[in-house]
């Protein structure tokens, strides 16, 4: 009686594991359809997509899909390609605009065969809303359109006695002052601050919103506001673009994203056929990297949509269906030093970082060379002084590559007073020890620790401490850091902006660990308001030396990026530098294989 | 004689006393056999979190020129290495440090707390009673890993807000039960003896009540040990624990989120895991000595049962025991 | 006196409600000296002072921190009790009640069917371990719970993850991400929803079932020494009859309340698994809601837990009420 | 009983207890402002002379440990006076009270459960001195010492723990505790019953030993009729927390008035008991006319009405009934 009882206990058991067991789907099951299966490592997926207020996580790529800009940059051929705008021209040109005209005026054409996803033509009306609200600090409370826009245009009251009535970029109001003909009625003018740069903001990162839905907007109903009615979330939730792609609200959830294809998208290829070949894109979400890795070996997904870590390319490439990609990527990591600390966050050890000798003897105390062997595994490249990448045309060419030179750190250091006392390992200067936390996120760890290594051999101590995964929250905006590593990223689309976010010396905030120089804040002006193109690329190269000169944001290396894709299911990959296997080109070209 | 009436001279006794105790205490529980066993392992863990630099083989904090990433265990790496290059074995060792030290010092802090509040609310009743016993039953409402993770995002999480943080939310369940007994003690016949030879208040509760809840104490303490140890695992292991420090949580989850299984590293795993388990064993080894020690009468395996029971079900205990006190409202003489 | 218990259990419950309720206004203002500091957004590069005081100043606004503590208590708890635990940070500040209520279901997968099978699992083998008594079984129920008990469910999870996941391929290592998006209740959804838990579910509860199974066992024991047991028995009721339609029955209660308590406490302690498997639930939304100090989602989901605990505790002491007599005549004998 | 003790009786009024009365409030669950009253003693006056030893007999639940509770100090009354040599024990100053309360002294009942088990022997008999602070340690175990042979225990066992002695044991080191501070009166409660009756004896002389040397004054409760035949001076009987009849010992043995002490009697004469129907009732909101009239029976109509008070029917005999009310008037 007893034994019976035992085996059926087992038996119950075993049942139970052989029927979840069995149910085992076929991968391939799961392949129905033609999509592109992208993985996406991420904390989770949002359910809302308000184009240009989700800045973190997969919004803006989901979003930038969705929605279209007015053109797009090609940095090869340094040109703007159309995409809702068909074409731009500056009403006068810059070098013929009279002194005291403090702007430009840009007038731009509108692809007239471009449909919002329910079929309904884009009109200038919403071009018109869009750069309103994102001028209007009063109807769309974000920082970040603001943060972007605000260099672009000021616009003083009336009598000009300098008070400020709005800020950024802003479209003529309309009716007002132009004169439009019959043949103008997709056209739209711009006013933009005297910065050549100015424009590409304009063109290529603000994502045009359809007025038919927008237009409920106002000061009441703020575009982020804390609480949404729920007619906005439904906008929110539902997205209405001029992109290639609608999101499939139905099939989207928490787990996955998923695009369809827009057959009726205005830009054709070459041959007049459909410009994206890939039908549809199903975004998975992983949590981590790890699961990311086994999903696409495992067949899961096609290709994951970030640089893959380099202890996990060998085990990769073990696949024969699973390619990796390596190419050098648009990021400089560069070693940040808080030098422009705010009273409430001055340490005595951030005090000593203003010292030009300790940062030329941190400087001289890295060697790229051997970051670059041994945390990167060699997958990267050196940086010069500037912070410019290797083939880049803005290059100050005549920088030297930073030198490791242990000797001549110490021999500064020395000099400077800081000595190492009795029984001590480390310097220290008046009482204060060379004790400074690197703040970063827990991907940079390695890095960090080799340049502890390194550091230690001229006497400063270096400690890590987390910042979390969302580095613009945790650390850069606060000023609460002595050092962090910094990818950053100068291309001339957005020079303009980056120098002076990054650079100019200002005395209000040291965001971006900025250092106080008033030549440099001057140089860096003059860049950014010259109209004369090549006087501009001049000045860019002399800033590179000159913020190289002052050592507080000291390049360690490019990394490059590894991209894992699979080759079984797809083919026609792309690489392209700077973002990798997953890209815009890719999409176009990608075919099923059969 | 007027030395006796000196404070200093009444603490200092007390804590010769408790140390007396104690000593006896661990006397006893080498004496007994799982005991025995438990006692070595926490020794042993200790000396070994205590001699970390002079046993650990490697830097277990370095990742460097060794370039030795992702070996298995070897005669040169004991326990192999991570894919940055750490000698596991070195990290075991250190992760012993901050494990153990918070488990311990937080067990004691937990048992110090909820000894005092829950004497408190028992032996002085009435309103104490009513203020600490709510308080307590909101602290267990709410739910702990949950709350500690928002309390570490609100105050940082350096070792010493974790022990707070891991004490504020643990005496609570402790206190309960120590009332519980000490409603018990204090409708004893000594302790109204005590009272009727003009024993005050603090008397009754150094004298009486203290020594009477000492032995759920001590196993307390030990059981606490193991709960905070699997507690600032969890917590490690969600990336959440202390960040400066290497601990046995820390590494289980690097090992996770650095692919171990993927790329087949298992030793990476197993010995955190196992220094875990060694150590919260130990902890429920002395517990079951406790219990076997202080209840000689038992079988052995239903003290072991009971100790079970009470880690997986303190909340039904405590239903019965609600229960209990109601059967005995309004101070009714039982003859 | 049977309904007065059940009211002052209610009231009492309404009363850590509301505590817990305060207990959560504050908690996020501890410690600053403008709980809005946790609200501003960040202040950019190119924003002077003036322009950041005036978002600072419009956040106030928006989140009501210009006025009075205690008017801003107010609001909450009125928003509380219309259901609206406020909006996330997240894009698009989407509401924190809908947030949790689209993950809910997940978690309470896991949590649902692992109490279940631990309950059924754990008790049928506490019986038979009972009535075993000193044997096999019941030795090996001793030494698998001791080492259970040990062994932190994560660790577990890890395990089974590198043998059965990655060594053997038996079960999925990690949670299919579509899986919440696609399921439309088919047969085939379902199965695929259990083949993605089968191992969270045996990590999570392999040491319920032994919880259960120890506590089973030994209530079995105390009640089969029970007078009325040793009555049955004289009365020469077979013992799996005594066992089953007397022990049971009086055992019935505890199960019952653990069952519920389990319920509290297993959300929480899905935090961990969730994270070992990818499993998308409530537990990866707190962590994540953590790394992005979204406090309102996280005081959310703290006061979501805080209620179903309550809840469950609620509706444990009413079903003690309904099923032991000895509390309907007012909890004396 | 000797005529020394007799004589001794009419010297002096130790304890004088008058209208004393003990209620509990139980809370009727929601409707707090409605109390349920537990007259756990009700309306009790007593005298005890010194040397005297009043036995306290009746039931289970009848109030006899509240009353002794109450004499003692440990249940604060809802009304009535306690006297101690002429000083009310609730209205003294706090000083005197903790003199008059280091002459009176409680044994327990159960001596497993007023005997701390964590201590030792010396332990428990010193804990008076040491509360009371002013002592060495020496004198403490001069005492000890004096203490144990007292009771008849070997001095070798001071240092050993409770639970290595007999009941028996238990009570003799329960006893020496109480007569640690030499009271004047002690108040026994229920000494033997939770002993073995071979044993009952041996305390039952130490305490009259005791009594004798130390010149105690007892209130001995116990509902073995036997025992207090043996010990007692004085014998009260209580029902439903009320005295219903009191008087010397041998009177009340011998000429049992109230129909409950004839009852209990008529159980130890073990010749045609009277058995008592029923349980004794609740305590909980008593009847208005005579307590014990469910279960008696010699019951008349007006018992339900009428409260009997404890009248002098002969010289130092009270009882409490209607029927004798009757007979005398």
């Amino acid at each position: 009686m007893k034994k019976n009882r035992i085996l059926l206990l087992l038996l119950i058991i075993s049942m139970g594991i052989l029927l979840t067991g069995c149910n085992q789907n076929d991968k391939s099951d799961s392949r129905s359809d033609d999509s592109l299966y992208v993985g996406y490592i991420s904390a989770g997926f949002p359910a809302v997509f308000m184009p240009w207020l989700s800045n973190q996580g997969i919004s803006p790529t989901v979003s930038s899909m969705i929605y279209s800009t007015l053109f797009s940059y090609d940095e090869e051929n340094d040109e703007f390609l159309p995409v809702l705008g068909k074409s731009w021209e500056y009403v006068v040109e810059p070098d013929q605009v009279p002194q005291d005209q403090d702007y430009l005026e840009v007038r731009v054409e509108i692809d007239e065969l471009a449909t919002w996803s329910n079929g309904t033509p884009v009109t200038t009306e919403d071009i018109y809303l869009t750069f309103d609200l994102a001028s209007d600090f009063s109807r769309s409370n974000h920082a970040g359109t603001l943060a972007w826009t605000g260099d672009l245009k000021h616009d003083y009251n009336a009598d000009r006695s300098g008070e400020l009535v709005r800020q950024g970029i802003f479209t003529v109001n309309h009716p007002g002052d132009y004169e439009f003909t019959e043949e103008d009625s997709n056209v739209v003018y711009f006013h933009v601050d005297k910065v050549l740069g100015a424009i590409t903001p304009l063109f290529t990162t603000i994502l045009i919103l359809p007025e038919q839905e927008y237009n409920i907007i106002s000061q009441e109903l703020k575009l982020n506001t804390t609480s949404p009615t729920e007619e906005l979330m439904y906008l929110f939730k539902n997205p209405m673009g001029s992109g290639p792609f609608t999101l499939n609200v139905d099939n989207s959830g928490p787990g996955v994203i998923v695009l369809e294809r827009r057959d009726d998208y205005h830009l054709k290829d070459d041959d007049g056929g459909i410009l994206y070949k890939v039908e549809g894109i199903k975004f998975i979400n992983y949590l981590d990297e790890i699961v990311a890795i086994n999903a696409i070996k495992e067949g899961d997904i096609d290709v994951i949509n970030s640089s893959v870590s380099n202890i996990y390319v060998d085990n990769l490439s073990e696949n024969e269906n699973v390619s990796v990609d390596t190419s050098s990527s648009a990021y400089v990591q560069a070693l940040t030093l808080n030098v422009n600390v705010p009273e409430k966050y001055s340490t005595p050890e951030r005090e000593l970082l203003k010292d030009p000798i300790l940062r030329e003897a941190i400087k001289l105390a890295i060697d790229q060379e051997y970051l670059i062997s041994e945390s990167l595994d060699g997958q990267g490249s050196m940086v010069r002084g500037g912070l410019f990448d290797e083939n880049n045309k803005y290059v100050n060419d005549t920088l030297p590559f930073n030198k490791i030179d242990l000797a001549k750190a110490n021999q500064l250091l020395d000099a400077a007073g800081y000595l190492v006392e009795d029984g001590d390992k480390f310097r220290s200067k008046d009482g204060v020890s060379l004790r400074f936390e690197i703040t970063s996120n827990p991907g940079l760890k390695t890095t960090i620790n080799y340049i502890q290594v390194l550091f230690e051999q001229v006497g400063i101590e270096i400690v890590y401490h987390e910042g979390g995964n969302n580095a613009t929250k945790d650390y850069f905006y606060l000023g609460d850091f002595d050092m962090t590593i910094q990818g950053v990223s100068f291309i001339m689309s957005n020079v303009d902006m980056m120098m002076r976010a990054h650079f100019v010396t200002v005395g209000y905030s040291s965001n971006y660990g900025r250092v106080v120089d008033e030549d440099l804040a001057a140089k860096v002006n003059e860049m950014r308001s010259t109209l004369n193109y090549d006087r501009k690329i001049e000045l860019i190269k002399e800033l590179q030396s000159d913020i190289a000169a002052l050592n507080y944001k000291i390049p360690l290396y490019t990394s490059s990026m590894s991209s894992a894709y699979r080759t079984d299911v797809f083919s026609g990959w792309v690489s392209v530098k700077g973002t990798g296997i997953y890209n815009d080109e890719s999409l176009q070209n990608l075919t099923r294989r059969q | 004689m007027k030395y006796k009436n000196n404070i200093i001279f009444a603490i200092a006794k007390s804590l010769l006393n408790t140390l007396i105790t104690l000593g006896q205490m661990i006397i006893k529980i080498w004496n007994h056999k799982k005991g025995r066993i438990g006692l070595i392992l926490v020794v042993m863990i200790s000396l070994i979190a205590i001699f970390a630099p002079f046993l650990a083989p490697y830097d277990p904090y370095d990742v460097l020129q060794r370039g030795a990433r992702g070996v298995g265990p070897s005669t040169e790496y004991f326990l192999g290495t991570t894919s940055y290059g750490q000698d596991i074995f070195s990290m075991l060792i250190y992760g012993a440090r901050v494990s153990m030290s918070i488990c311990i010092i937080t067990a004691i802090l937990i048992s110090f707390t909820g000894a005092i509040i829950g004497i408190a609310a028992g032996y002085l009743g009435k309103l104490p009673d009513a203020i600490i016993m709510r308080v307590v039953d909101v602290m267990l409402v709410i739910p702990t890993l949950p709350i500690t993770i928002v309390l570490t995002n609100l105050f940082g999480k350096s070792y010493a807000m974790l022990i707070f943080i891991f004490t504020l939310f643990g005496w609570a369940g402790l206190s309960r039960v120590v009332r519980s007994q000490v409603l018990t003690i204090k409708n004893t016949n000594y302790v109204k003896s005590a009272e009727l030879f003009g024993g005050g208040k603090w008397y009754v509760m150094t004298k009486h009540i203290l020594p009477g809840v000492s032995n759920q104490l001590i196993m307390n303490t030990a059981m606490t040990a193991a709960g905070v140890m699997i507690a600032e695992a969890g917590l490690s292991f969600l990336g959440l624990g202390n960040t400066e420090f290497i601990s046995w949580g820390k590494m289980l989850a690097e090992a996770q989120s650095s692919g171990a299984f993927l790329l087949g590293y298992w030793w990476w795993i197993i010995a955190p895991g196992i220094g875990i388990f060694a150590s919260v064993s130990a902890f429920m080894l002395i517990g079951f000595s406790l219990e076997e020690i202080f209840n000689p009468r038992m079988k052995s395996s239903n003290s072991q049962y009971k100790v079970l029971k009470t880690l997986s079900g303190t909340y039904i205990k405590e239903l019965f025991e609600q229960m209990e006190a109601a059967d005995n409202v309004g101070g009714i003489e039982n003859e | 006196m049977k309904i007065d218990y059940v009211i002052k259990r209610i009231l009492h419950t309404v009363l850590i409600f509301l505590a817990v309720i305060t207990l959560n206004f504050f908690i996020p203002r501890i410690g600053v000296d403008d709980p809005a500091e946790r609200y501003y957004p960040p202040q950019l590069g190119s924003m002077t002072d003036e322009e950041y005081d005036e978002i600072k100043a419009l956040t106030r606004e928006q989140y009501g921190f210009d006025k009075s503590n205690l008017a801003q208590y107010a609001e909450y708890v009125k928003r509380l009790f219309s259901g609206d635990l406020g909006n996330s940070f997240q894009p698009g500040r989407p509401k924190v009640m809908e947030m949790i209520l689209e993950r809910l279901p997940w978690t309470l997968v896991l949590s649902v069917s692992t109490m279940v099978i631990s309950a059924f699992f754990g008790i049928t083998y506490g019986t038979f371990a009972a009535n075993q008594r000193g044997r096999l079984a019941d030795t090996a129920l001793l030494a698998s719970s001791t080492v259970l008990t040990a062994l932190p469910s994560f660790i577990i999870a890890l395990i089974l993850s590198m043998v059965l996941g990655f060594g053997l391929g038996i079960f999925p290592c990690y949670a299919d991400s579509e899986m919440m998006t696609s399921f439309d209740w088919s047969l085939a959804e379902i199965g695929n929803v259990l083949y993605n838990a089968a191992l969270p579910i045996i990590s999570m509860r392999i040491g319920g079932i032994v919880g259960y199974a120890v506590s089973t066992r030994n209530s079995v024991i105390v009640v089969s020494s029970d007078d009325y047991i040793l009555t049955a028995r004289a009365k020469g009721l077979s013992n799996s009859r005594i066992l089953y339609s007397h022990t049971l029955t009086n055992y019935l209660l505890p199960i019952v309340t653990r069952f519920m308590m389990g319920l509290s406490g297993l959300i929480g302690g899905a935090v961990v698994i969730e994270k070992v498997f990818n499993w998308n639930g409530m537990g990866t939304l707190f962590i994540n809601a953590n790394l992005n100090s979204d406090y309102p989602l996280m005081m959310g989901v703290m006061l979501f837990l805080s209620s179903i605990a309550l809840l469950a505790n609620l509706t444990a002491d009413l079903l003690y009420f309904v099923l032991d007599p000895r509390v309907q005549d007012g909890g004396r004998r | 009983m000797a005529d020394d003790i007799k004589k001794a009786i009419e010297e002096e009024i130790l304890i004088e207890v008058e209208n004393l009365s003990v209620d509990f409030p139980i809370s009727r669950g929601l409707a707090w402002w409605k109390k349920d009253i537990v007259s756990a003693v009700s309306n009790v006056s007593l005298k005890i002379a010194r040397g005297s030893c009043v036995a306290l007999v009746g039931e289970s639940g009848c109030g006899k440990t509240t009353l002794a509770n109450t004499l003692i100090g440990l249940i604060t009354p809802t009304g009535g006076k306690v006297r101690y040599k002429d000083q009310d024990l609730y209205e003294v100053s706090n000083a005197d009270y903790k003199k008059i309360r280091n002459n009176m002294q409680l044994i327990f009942q159960d001596p497993y459960s007023s005997l701390n088990p964590r201590f030792t022997i010396k332990d428990i008999i010193s804990e008076p001195f040491r509360i009371r602070k002013n002592i060495s340690e020496l004198e403490i175990a001069n005492h000890v010492e004096r203490l144990l042979k007292l009771v008849g225990l070997s001095v070798r066992d001071k240092d050993r723990h409770i639970f290595n002695f007999s009941g028996g044991q238990r009570q003799r080191i329960a006893i020496a505790r109480a007569i640690a501070l030499n009271p004047e009166f002690l108040i026994c409660d229920e000494p033997v019953s939770a002993l073995d009756v071979s044993i009952h004896a041996q305390i039952l002389n130490l305490l009259l030993d005791l009594q004798k040397e130390l010149n105690l004054t007892y209130l001995f409760i116990s509902h073995n009729l036997a025992v207090v035949r043996n010990i007692s001076t004085h014998v009260a009987v209580m029902y439903l927390g009320e005295i219903v009849e009191y008087g010397e010992v041998d009177e009340i043995f011998n000429n049992p008035i109230h129909p409950y002490t004839k009852a209990l009697l008529s159980a130890v004469k073990d010749d045609d008991p009277i058995i008592l129907e029923g349980d004794i009732p609740s305590p909980i909101n008593p009847p208005d006319g005579c307590r014990f009239c469910s279960r008696c029976y010699l019951k008349v109509d007006e018992c339900d009405k009428d409260h009997p008070e404890l009248l002098e029917i002969e010289t130092d005999h009270f009882a409490a009934c209607n029927l004798i009310k009757k007979r005398t008037a």
